[in-house]
């Protein structure tokens, strides 16, 4: 009782919060100063035709690298507590897979991972990226897992992925510093026709990197969450 | 061009109807396994016509933008995983013996005892 | 010439209405494979809702949200099978 | 034939990529075969999905008259639940019954149960060797895993017969 009448009350405290937060919300009808210098400029200064990747690439790279770092150091701290766990003795019952969903499994795992590799080449045309594109590879890792459960992926591939993205996006972004104007400068690259495949320098390439390293911690969490399972 | 047009939106109309059975199927069904039949049966087709619909309905932009590609993967992909995602489901819904209803006729996999929960259990 | 744009709204609402009686199974559903079974077709339909946004709105790009979406949902009703089962 | 695996699996993914572009521009094709190529390495070269395949003429019509018998198929199914699903008093009679399959090929015994899924009435529910345990709505065979076995997979099989060893 005393349980439900504390739910209702934490409940009725976020409603207040939410209702207060709604109640002062106000449509803009008109950009701010910097957002009017993105959505007039951001086209023909970076030439991707998606302009929340030009910002979160160039204007903001940097806290996109910030980001990536973040991500990193989840995967680490998950793993850190996955591991102290493995004192637990609890008897797990385990069933082999159907072969139908190894099967289907194995067509689908390249076709997904296809399909990563596309969005995160593609970030400067379409909506998606780096972060969605690592996101959907990490997809392709869970379905890999969860279909051989006796699978056991090489923890030093994932890692090496992961290093030599992580190194070559930072060098990429001293590359611009040299050959363009600054950190993460796309323009070192010909900015190339507008809405084309090859367009906006140097955005594919940073924005595979910054994919290839979100599917490895990704994918690194989920490899952790097997082990940590086996153990028991 | 229109007539290709409102053949599409007739498609997607015929799809929404197939998907509404599926869901009635879920409804009026006596136990799971019946219930998992009808709504996968029916929704996969629903999908299927409604994005073969989708796919007529855009024939103005065929030439130039990627429509087509893009309807046609999700076909194949509705067609590939929605049977074994519920071919997984229903095992499982055997396996944690959740009961078949009484109008039942025969259980031929009980009656040949089945080896993969034994397998399971030894471990 | 009937407008095709009407048949498909009349569409989306039966759609619509088919979403609302997955719903009462997925709150009615005795066991988790029966919830599971009303979400699986609670995605399709919004697959298809999705695309047909897609259309109307005449966006391209929405079509690879339906595409992920769809991923997931298949990925999902795998992750629930495999927890129902007890071990990843 | 691990070479024929490769090939067909590249095949796969590489309709994957133009399908997703929509476009044939060449240096996107050469990215695309870049990672077709690297996935197909990492991939499917422990999986044997398509060792069994024929690339045959023969094997090209028999595609298309297995995709027509499996729409015509689907559209039975169809009408049959939505009879079913309509029907004031619930006409349903279910069980379990017994199939054999002479397939071995996996890709095949895919394909197999997936279409049984989506065909009238039935749905495989466990797969075990050469034996299908499927769920009917309807037994009309009972226990007659030979009876079963005629009329839910042989009109199947003996296309997937052709097109798989």
């Amino acid at each position: 009782m005393l349980k439900n009448i504390l739910v209702a009350l934490v409940l009725s405290v976020m409603a207040y919060m939410f209702y207060n937060a709604y109640s002062s919300y106000e449509t803009r009808t008109e950009l701010t100063g910097m957002s009017h210098h993105f959505a007039s400029k951001g086209a023909e200064e970076v030439g991707a035709a998606n302009l929340v990747t030009s910002i979160i690439v160039t204007y903001r790279g940097f806290d996109t690298l910030g980001e990536v770092t973040i991500l990193f150091l989840t995967a680490s701290i998950i793993s850190f507590f996955l591991k102290l766990k493995s004192g637990d003795k609890e008897k797990i019952i385990r069933r082999d897979t159907s072969e139908l969903l190894v099967t289907a499994s194995q067509l689908l795992i390249p076709i997904i991972f296809m399909f990563g590799i596309y969005v995160f080449m593609n970030g400067h045309l379409t909506p998606g990226g780096g972060f969605q594109g690592g996101a959907i590879i990490a997809t392709g890792v869970a379905l890999m897992i969860m279909a051989n459960p006796n699978i056991s992926l090489n923890h030093n591939v994932i890692h090496w992925v992961e290093s030599i993205s992580g190194v070559s996006f930072v060098i990429i972004g001293v590359l611009g510093i040299f050959l363009a104007g600054g950190f993460l400068d796309n323009r070192m690259f010909s900015l190339g026709e507008f809405g084309d495949f090859f367009s906006a320098g140097a955005i594919p390439i940073i924005y595979s990197f910054v994919g290839l390293k979100v599917g490895a911690e990704l994918s690194n969490i989920l490899n952790k969450y097997q082990k940590s399972q086996k153990e028991i | 061009m229109e007539t290709i047009k409102l053949i599409g939106a007739i498609m997607i109309l015929m799809g929404s109807f197939s998907l509404l059975i599926a869901v009635i199927g879920l409804l009026r069904m006596p136990d799971v396994y019946n219930r998992v039949q009808a709504g996968t049966k029916a929704s996969t087709l629903g999908a299927i016509v409604s994005f073969i619909g989708v796919g007529l309905y855009t024939v103005e932009s065929w030439g130039d933008g990627n429509w087509l590609g893009r309807v046609i993967i999700l076909i194949i992909f509705i067609l590939l995983t929605n049977p074994v995602s519920s071919h997984v489901l229903m095992r499982v819904a055997y396996f944690t013996k959740i009961p078949l209803t009484k109008l039942t006729k025969t259980d031929m996999l009980k009656k040949d005892g089945n080896t993969i929960i034994k397998e399971g259990e030894n471990e | 010439m009937i407008n095709p744009e009407m048949i498909i709204h009349v569409a989306v609402a039966i759609m619509g209405l088919a979403m609302f009686l997955a719903m009462i199974r997925f709150v009615k559903g005795p066991s988790v494979v029966d919830r599971v079974v009303a979400f699986d077709s609670l995605t399709v339909t919004s697959l298809v809702i999705i695309s047909i946004i897609a259309v109307l709105s005449n966006r391209m790009i929405y079509f690879d949200v339906a595409i992920v979406y769809g991923l997931l949902s298949f990925i999902g009703v795998i992750v629930v099978a495999k927890y129902l089962k007890k071990g990843l | 034939m691990k070479t024929k695996n490769l090939i067909v699996s590249f095949t796969v993914l590489m309709i994957a990529w133009v399908l997703l572009n929509w476009t044939i521009d060449p240096v996107n094709l050469i990215i695309g075969a870049s990672i077709s190529i690297f996935l197909v390495v990492v991939f499917c070269s422990k999986c044997e999905l398509f060792t069994d395949i024929k690339i045959t003429p023969k094997a090209f019509i028999y595609t298309f008259i297995y995709l027509f018998v499996f729409i015509i198929e689907l559209i039975k199914a169809n009408i049959d639940i939505t009879r079913r699903v309509l029907s004031p008093k619930l006409q349903i009679n279910p069980g379990i019954v017994k199939v054999k399959t002479k397939l071995k090929s996996k890709m095949a015994r895919l394909i197999l149960a997936d279409s049984i899924t989506l065909t009238p009435g039935t749905f495989t529910l466990q797969v075990e060797e050469d034996v299908f345990y499927i769920h009917c709505i309807d037994t009309r065979c009972g226990d007659d895993v030979e009876k079963a076995t005629e009329e839910i997979v042989r009109k199947f099989e003996k296309y997937l017969e052709v097109l798989y060893d």
